[in-house]
């Protein structure tokens, strides 16, 4: 079994107009920036996909990654907890005018309703978001006398995740704070599919170190020097 | 009714529909003989429930390591490539869909695809193990069993008699004397040894067995 | 009402009642400022949502790892005995009452305990991160604020009129005039500046301030 | 801050009568014998803990360990996947006559309803066991067109656990398949008692591999050379 791929347009392919997208990340770190410049390559060349609904905890950052899709006019809208980021301007300028929507998400309930998608739990309750306008509209119920808010799973069709090393099984371990939504992402997506720095063979992962096991991923590509979310967007880089 | 497989031969029958690379899980006992019966060039990836992905066989005797082992507490070795995970996220691999085949043993199979394996009655003390997150988890949910009880009642019936284990669940059943599919509530006969005539099959199968199409002959090595 | 506590001196004011060893979470912008102000031999563990604990100060400018970030996307370092966890395990700390302390910023408190933080309205782009969560899972939630907006209005007010954060979480606000307790939907004041009169204090709270027991002088140092 | 303990008996104080107690562990792997004898220990000798509710995959194997305090009537109530385990004497002698109460939990809902204890989610939807004896008088939904059982949390007022590697501040590694429940357990638990069979100063553990971080453990007692509760089963060795 061997899940890699050779290049970036390979390993998103499949992604279709009117899909539903995890990306992981939160803000810069984690976020997997050449998968996601390859789907805006494919969109300029061919006009699809479009129509994406993109699940990440922000919604992009200046004119690259995320911003730069949005930019591009392929996501129809954002499921997130923040969409206020260092410099939002690619989602505000859109959302202002109408021409993309938002679903907020408070952040743990965001992490939660993924984990869940990709474990088949389809509902939970959590205590946050009770009383609130984000809870307009949801069940609500009574456990050990205090009030909780019912809460859906959420799955995709595709996730673009970054991780540090994966052995060509698709074992993933991820780097300090940028693993945050990956692993929930990894496992509520139908096609997981993973760039990392470095693919080892099987078993040059210790077992016990392994953050995502394989079965969550279906492809992996090579990125050895990945770029940096943040790094970009203070050099001012806009993609494309 | 005297030629019928044995378990072993069960077992290999079963394991030549596991593709290469599949995500598995085998049940405790007779279901984890499949994995010594996988097809030259075809690997599966064995999942254990208590939070050992790919993992082989058992090392010998002597050479145990108490602390790796799996679901039916039975010591085992690791393939390169192995992952630990705790039980949550080992059930979450489970219940979320992401194995591509579970196989477990019966007591009944209905042929609404009830499955009853976890309980013979309220005599005893009962224990369910992973078997009912395993039934709802798998994308298929196949049955290796002998065709009869031993003293020869069917053990693919109408519905189920004995307290289920899971509901509409299985979709594939591999006897001693055929391979049945579950479709639409219905039995459906693929396979049967080849000697067998369907008359005699029928009269040990507790519900009607549709023909689709060809029946398959069932044809198993000596294994 | 010419004399009030600056930012610092209020996040001073709240690093006092932060234990050794306490697992605590501040909110984005000037709740981190707490951080800086534990008393000596104390040291708390800070929690950032996005997945790591017992994190320090930010790095020298040109030092920084845009992989090594806070909640506020600001580059951090790790102490001795940090950990990186996903989102999940990060939220589970939060919701399943496992941090001692959140330290949130307030638009509004209210005296039942009613926190708006996260939306002055229906104009702009909506923004909520993890404050709903932090609200609900905290041991003990308390706010840093200003006793009154920019234009003068309360901060402390009967009723929320901005959209809410969470449903009667608070149970400590920390202003720039006084230290006030939520106690059975009440506020009581515990600490006030020494020459502030209880009736300015008064006029400038939305809601009546209960005494019960002494006041306690608020004197904090220049920070 | 130091959570280490010096001895077993200081590591097993303040859990007392009719307690619930959540003990790691699958089989032998993972069972924290020495902290349960620790508290069998102060049972035989003071007469407490009883009455305890203990929280296991399974149920005690031979005559030592969660059996040996089965044994010794400390115990009215397993909630457990598996109470046959090879040598479940212990429990099955209890339970034939009436003296121990069995609350039958499938595996995979055992591990989530301990995740959501820990979690702060005091109920979820599963599709395991749905249709089936086990879910008896729990509320049911519908979802996306399939039937799923109400499961509640599991939270408790202790928690024994065995783990390979500790800092002082708490984060631990587990060793092999021994981490199980453990993770999970650890979490829900008010009080979480850990032997580890080394402890290291802060630091001395690499943050991307600890598997539960220190806030979910109270104390920890070094044990370093652990008994494994298979091979004194195989040996026939009984405690007490």
């Amino acid at each position: 079994m061997d899940k890699t791929v050779s290049d970036l347009a390979t390993a998103v392919a499949g992604i279709e107009d009117g899909m539903t997208l995890m990306i992981g990340g939160f803000g810069g770190s984690g976020a997997p920036i050449e998968l996601v410049h390859a789907l805006i390559d494919r969109f300029r060349a061919t006009g699809s996909p479009e129509g994406l609904i993109v699940i990440n905890n922000n919604a992009g950052n200046g004119r690259i990654g995320i911003a730069a899709m949005i930019d591009a006019g392929m996501v129809a809208k954002m499921v997130c907890s923040f969409p206020r980021s260092a410099d939002p301007r690619a989602f505000t300028e859109k959302y202002r005018v109408g021409q993309i929507g938002l679903e907020l998400v408070p952040q743990g309930t965001l992490a939660e309703r993924i984990r869940a998608g990709g474990a088949g739990i389809p509902a939970f309750y959590t205590p946050t978001s009770f009383g609130t306008d984000l809870a307009e509209g949801k069940p609500v119920a009574e456990f050990d006398g205090r009030m909780y808010v019912q809460e859906r799973w959420l799955k995709s069709d595709a996730a673009l995740i970054k991780a540090e090393l994966a052995d060509t099984m698709g074992n993933l371990t991820y780097r300090k704070a940028a693993r945050n939504f990956s692993p929930l992402m990894a496992a509520a997506a139908r096609l997981t599919v993973v760039q990392a720095s470095k693919i080892v063979r099987p078993g040059g992962i210790d077992p016990e170190q392994i953050v995502t096991p394989g079965i969550f991923v279906n492809r992996i590509v090579e990125v050895a020097d990945a770029q940096q979310e943040e790094a970009l967007m203070r050099a001012g880089v806009a993609y494309g | 009714m005297t030629e019928k497989l044995t378990n072993a031969q069960i077992a290999w029958r079963a394991a030549q529909d596991i593709a290469d690379g599949a995500y598995v899980n085998l049940g405790i006992g007779f279901p984890e003989m499949v994995a010594k019966f996988q097809p030259p060039g075809r690997q599966a990836v064995f999942h254990t429930e208590n939070g050992v992905l790919n993992f082989g066989e058992s090392p010998p005797e002597g050479e145990e390591d108490w602390d790796l082992i799996n679901a039916g507490k039975k010591a085992i070795t690791l393939k390169p490539g192995a992952a630990f995970f705790h039980h949550a996220d080992s059930f979450a691999m489970v219940r979320g869909g992401h194995l591509d085949v579970a196989i477990l043993g019966a007591y009944e199979v209905a042929e609404n695809g009830d499955l009853a394996n976890w309980s013979t009655g309220p005599k005893g003390v009962p224990a369910v193990g992973g078997a009912m997150d395993l039934v709802h988890g798998a994308k298929r949910v196949a049955v290796i069993t002998d065709h009869v009880t031993k003293d020869g009642r069917p053990k693919l019936v109408k519905r189920c008699g004995l307290p289920l284990t899971g509901v509409g669940c299985v979709t594939r059943v591999y006897t001693s004397l055929a391979v049945v599919d579950i479709e639409s509530q219905r039995f459906v006969l693929r396979e049967k040894l080849p000697k067998l005539s369907l008359d005699v099959l029928q009269a040990v199968t507790g519900a009607e067995l549709l023909v689709d199409g060809t029946i398959g002959d069932l044809i198993v090595p000596e294994v």
